[in-house]
């Protein structure tokens, strides 16, 4: 058991390790989109723990409790992250399910510290967020269900494996829809625009974070790395087949991120209800249809 | 393109026939002021308003304290005929107020709240005119009339930076002040002769 | 529902320059909104009074920041009016190419500058870096980036410096080589264009009311009521160009004003470029006395179009040394005040950003 | 031979090796806040962009007070905006830095004697560095980031321990030229 949880707190550090150094090398990518060198590839690190090295002011009780849960709940959220089919810390445990209310526990820690804060922007982009939510998360649902219903099993090491079986596909080919959809709901769940509406620093001045400042916000850059790091691991699992070894793990994930990097970054960014309008229109329909497809009349490529 | 003088003629001729101008000026072939009473220049902007200078262009205030008097500037533009045309007008200094044009030109609104704030010219008729806009917590005369000194002002609320020496040199070299003080002390030391 | 307060700076990355837009709102709804000016006022105009008038060729560029060239311009025209002084022919064609590459630089920027209310970062970047060449430009001109002190009563400062021409035909090909590719990343995109589409609307009767005036007047009534061509000064009548005009004024339709502006600006240097003729650039002010040079009695109101619109300085003088009373008419004046005032009310929170850049309020020339 | 033997550190050196770690991290990673009080903001956004880029420093804009390290005093101040900037001044979060740029904020430059800006920042908030210039080159502006980090390195950037230590005297200069600090923002509507 304790061997499980320190192997567990060391995916998560994996996890923030890798996630950090690569959203500094997008930085540099994103950068030359920009026509400039960007910065150093491992700035994110330096930003990060110079936010932890200053010195912060509390808003009460609420609002330094709130990031400490928000950064538990994620980590804890990591621990169940498998990073190939053998490696997992808790191996039968590794459900989809899971994390998907284990994220709300850190989602909502901050959701609870940022309304604590008492700044308007603050609750605005607490709602958005939520709002955002809402949207993206019903098509990625009915994709995801659908996976689930094909393979059999929801365990996310269980998808993995079906999918690199000599005869399946990966996901992302098997069902081009939901593969579709699977990469419009990670954009949204990972806050790239153009639906990073509850940030928008030039309308409500980065929502949520508008009150931190110093190791609160430090800690939420950690929690956000984190998060960002199971959003994107889940893609990988659950539609890029998984991964046999660490490195193609490493490959495939710098892929995907980098990929939603470069397609934000010449994007602008939706209002709330374009980005609720925008889920609720094509991929949803493209999720229904792709279930239809797949369950009803077995076209799966 | 209109002939742009007769532009201007025919503005002269529609404000001198129905009202008294004191003092006219062509100032180029786009710009024509008149200088009239202040009882004349509501009907006279409505007149104007109504024969297609529609724009209110800038509206502002002169000190004149020598003849006790502020002069208060309209200036109206019409897009289709290019003539700026200048109404203005005198008011007394001790008490100056002028009816608001609200009525005629909205957009005056703003205009007239920042002359009452420079100048202290009341505008009845305009809601709020007297709230500060640009300044904020002003505790002196109107900044824009001719007796406000703003040096007087700066140098008593403001404290300059004073400097101990007039520049540092970072170099190590001599300035050009110190050495032509340098030569001029050699220069008098060699007519005196040597001597102290 | 309770209304709520919000801010929409002086500290805010929405916001150009330092001004604050109070806005009330219910949920994303604006219900009130105020714009809070003042935050930038120097006392200028008393400060104008205080110098002569060419002590005040140094300070008038600094009314408007992100445009100074107007700024010049207009107060060179005024008190060549009331003087009476003609000035070269070589300086106007100087003249118009620097309020030209002016006029491209501040429409780079403001089209940059739309990417940071709709968040497309990339946008911003590419303009700013193209308007950054133009200041290069400038310096190789004038000797500064951002306040020239070029142009002067009587002329301009001194003569264009050999091989200029080449940097700016250089620079004007690339931007029309990469003027589509910005049209696509911006105008076209369409993340883009849901934001900018029908935002903020501003109807062609209320237009005479606000005294708006420039892109957001012609983009409303539809007419090419520009001050260049209504009554050009300069030598604007020589050059062949079009203003660009639309009738149904959205932040999308005023955006799309200004890229076409773009390329008329580009086709005025051109043309400027081959028409300059050769001679003098400026008239001397008196004989070695220019510090002490006074200029006859009387009011003048000079207009110069801007990016923004009518800009305009009322000048006063006495016969003095100095100005008796300069006035500016700040250019985005009334649709910055009045502006926010009467079209924020209704709209969305997101889009509040977007009419301070596309109607172009600057807040320095509202505050002076 | 390296001598193996552990030898135990007083508080202050322990104090004394973190704070020099946490100054690298500080001056690698400055975060400046987007607030334009003046004109020579419009040299921000080359610094800021691609033709001088400022994050390769690993310098970029934050949108609140409370997220950033600098505050940037562009050029004159207004005694309205004066309120304002002390407000976000005391809002950011410890340790912070402040640089002005431009001649109005070292002397009043070309408004000395105007009747709306003050003369000499550092009399109301504490200033590490400042840029010369009316305005000054995108080159003085970057410069002048680069003495920052120089500062926080050799420890020298101690303004916000001076508004700490002195804080009766910055409150009085400020009472003296505002009247009163806080912001009245009802009198407008």
């Amino acid at each position: 058991m304790i061997t499980n949880i320190l192997f567990g707190v060391g995916v998560a550090f994996f996890g923030f390790v890798l996630q950090t150094s690569i959203a500094g090398v997008n930085r540099k990518v994103v950068g030359r989109v920009q026509k400039r060198y960007g910065p150093k590839w491992y700035q994110e690190f330096l930003d990060i723990f110079k936010l932890l090295s200053k010195r912060s002011v509390t808003h009460g009780w609420i609002f330094d409790f709130g990031v400490i849960m928000a950064l538990g709940g994620i980590i804890g959220t990591a621990m169940f992250m498998p990073i190939t089919s053998d490696l997992v810390a808790f191996a039968d445990f590794d459900n989809f399910f899971i994390f998907v209310y284990l994220i709300a526990v850190g989602m909502l820690g901050m959701a609870m510290s940022a309304s604590g804060s008492g700044n308007p922007l603050a609750s605005i982009g607490v709602m958005r967020a939520l709002t955002t939510m809402l949207a993206y998360e019903v098509p990625f649902m009915i994709v995801v269900l659908t996976i689930i219903k094909l393979t059999g099993t929801s365990s996310v090491t269980g998808i993995a494996e079906f999918q690199q079986l000599a005869s399946n596909n990966w996901f992302m080919i098997a069902l081009p829809l939901g593969g579709i959809v699977g990469v419009m709901s990670l954009m949204g769940m990972i806050g790239k625009k153009p639906f990073e509406t509850y940030i928008a620093p030039a309308e409500i001045a980065s929502g949520p974070m508008v009150e931190y400042g110093g190791k609160q916000l430090g800690m939420l850059f950690i929690m956000h790395e984190i998060t960002v790091f199971i959003e994107v691991s889940l893609f990988v699992h659950l539609f890029l087949g998984g991964a046999e070894n660490v490195v193609l793990f490493i490959v495939k994930y710098f892929l995907v991120y980098t990929t939603l990097n470069i397609i934000s970054s010449v994007y602008g960014r939706f209002k709330i209800d374009q980005v609720v309008l925008f889920f609720y229109k094509w991929p949803i329909l493209m999720a229904i249809s792709q279930a239809f497809v797949a369950i009803y009349l077995g076209w799966v490529i | 393109m209109t002939n742009s003088m007769s532009n201007v003629k025919m503005v002269s001729e529609i404000i001198e026939n129905s009202y008294k101008v004191l003092k006219k000026e062509v100032i180029s072939q786009y710009q024509v002021s008149f200088e009239v009473n202040k009882d004349d220049v509501h009907s006279i902007l409505t007149l104007l308003k109504t024969s297609g200078w529609i724009q209110l262009s800038y509206l502002s205030a002169i000190d004149w304290p020598e003849e006790n008097e502020f002069e208060l500037v309209y200036i109206v533009f019409n897009w289709d005929k290019a003539v700026h045309i200048q109404i203005r007008t005198r008011l007394n200094r001790e008490n100056p107020v002028m009816n608001s044009i609200l009525p005629i030109f909205p957009g005056c609104k703003y205009y007239e709240r920042e002359t009452h704030e420079f100048f202290g010219i009341k505008f009845p008729g305009n809601p709020g005119h007297e709230k500060q806009l640009i300044l904020e917590e002003w505790d002196d005369i109107p900044p824009l009339r001719k007796d406000f000194d703003p040096r007087a002002y700066s140098d008593r609320k403001f404290v300059k930076r004073e400097y101990s020496n007039d520049f540092v040199n970072l170099n190590g070299e001599k300035s050009k002040q110190i050495a032509r003080e340098e030569r001029k002390e050699k220069i008098i030391k060699v007519r005196k002769g040597g001597r102290k | 529902m309770k209304e709520m307060k919000l801010f929409l700076g002086p500290q805010h990355p929405g916001m150009h320059g330092n001004a604050s837009v109070h806005m009330y709102v219910d949920g994303d709804i604006i219900k009130r909104a105020f714009l809070l000016p003042g935050m930038l006022h120097r006392g200028f105009e008393k400060g104008m009074e205080r110098h002569s008038w060419i002590n005040n060729i140094s300070l008038i560029p600094r009314v408007c920041v992100v445009e100074p060239d107007i700024n010049e311009m207009a107060f060179a025209m005024g008190a060549e009016t009331l003087a009476g002084i003609t000035v070269p022919e070589r300086a106007h064609y100087i003249r118009m190419i620097i309020l030209e590459l002016a006029r491209l630089s501040i429409h780079l920027m403001s089209y940059g500058g739309l990417g940071s209310p709709t968040g497309l970062y990339t946008l911003m970047y590419h303009a700013h870096t193209d308007r950054n060449t133009i200041l290069n430009i400038f310096e190789k001109i004038t000797g500064h980036r951002v306040y020239h002190q070029y142009i002067i009563p009587g002329g301009v400062r001194k003569d264009l410096p050999i091989g200029i021409e080449e940097d700016i035909h250089a620079f004007l090909d690339d931007l029309e080589n990469r003027y589509e590719e910005y049209r696509d990343l911006g105008i076209n995109n369409p993340t883009v264009l849901a934001r900018i589409t029908d935002t903020i609307p501003l109807p062609a009767e209320v237009v005479w009311e606000l005294g708006v005036t420039g892109i957001g007047m012609r983009s409303a009534v539809n007419k090419p009521y520009d001050l260049r061509k209504v009554m050009p000064y300069a030598r604007y009548d020589k050059i062949d160009f079009e203003v660009p005009v639309a009738d149904y004024s959205d932040a999308k339709s005023r955006v799309d004003c200004k890229l076409q502006e773009v390329i008329q600006s580009i086709s005025i240097i051109r043309q400027c470029l081959k028409l300059i003729p050769e001679g003098d650039v400026r008239v001397p002010l008196g004989r070695g006395q220019s510090m002490r040079w006074t200029i006859p009695k009387g009011h003048v109101y000079s207009v110069v179009e801007s990016s923004r619109g009518e800009f305009g300085y009322f000048m006063v003088s006495n016969g003095g040394v100095n100005p008796y009373r300069v006035g500016v008419r700040g250019a985005s004046y009334p649709q910055g005040l009045l502006g926010i005032e009467k079209y924020l009310p209704g709209t969305r929170l997101d889009d509040a950003a977007l009419w301070v850049d596309t109607m172009g309020v600057c807040s320095p020339e509202i505050d002076r | 031979m390296l001598s193996t033997k552990f030898t135990k550190l007083s508080k202050e050196e322990v104090d004394r090796k973190w704070w020099e770690i946490g100054d690298f991290f500080r001056r690698n990673s400055l975060w400046m806040l987007m607030y334009c009080t003046g004109c020579c903001a419009i040299e921000l956004p080359p610094a800021m962009t691609s033709a001088y880029d400022m994050e390769r420093l690993g310098m970029g804009p934050m949108a609140t007070p409370r997220q950033a390290d600098v505050l940037l005093v562009t050029g004159y101040l207004s005694l309205k905006t004066l309120r304002r900037l002390i407000y976000t001044y005391e809002q950011m979060s410890e340790p912070k830095y402040v640089v002005g740029i431009g001649s109005c904020t070292i002397n009043g430059g070309i408004y000395h004697d105007s009747h709306a800006v003050i003369n000499q920042l550092n009399r109301y908030v504490p200033v590490d560095v400042y840029v010369a210039g009316c305005m000054p080159n995108t080159e003085a502006v970057m410069n002048g980031f680069v003495d920052l980090m120089g500062l926080i390195k050799t420890k020298k950037a101690n303004g916000w321990k001076d508004y700490h230590a002195r804080n009766e005297w910055y409150m009085a200069n400020q009472k003296a030229a505002l009247g009163e600090v806080k912001v009245h923002d009802e009198f407008h509507e």
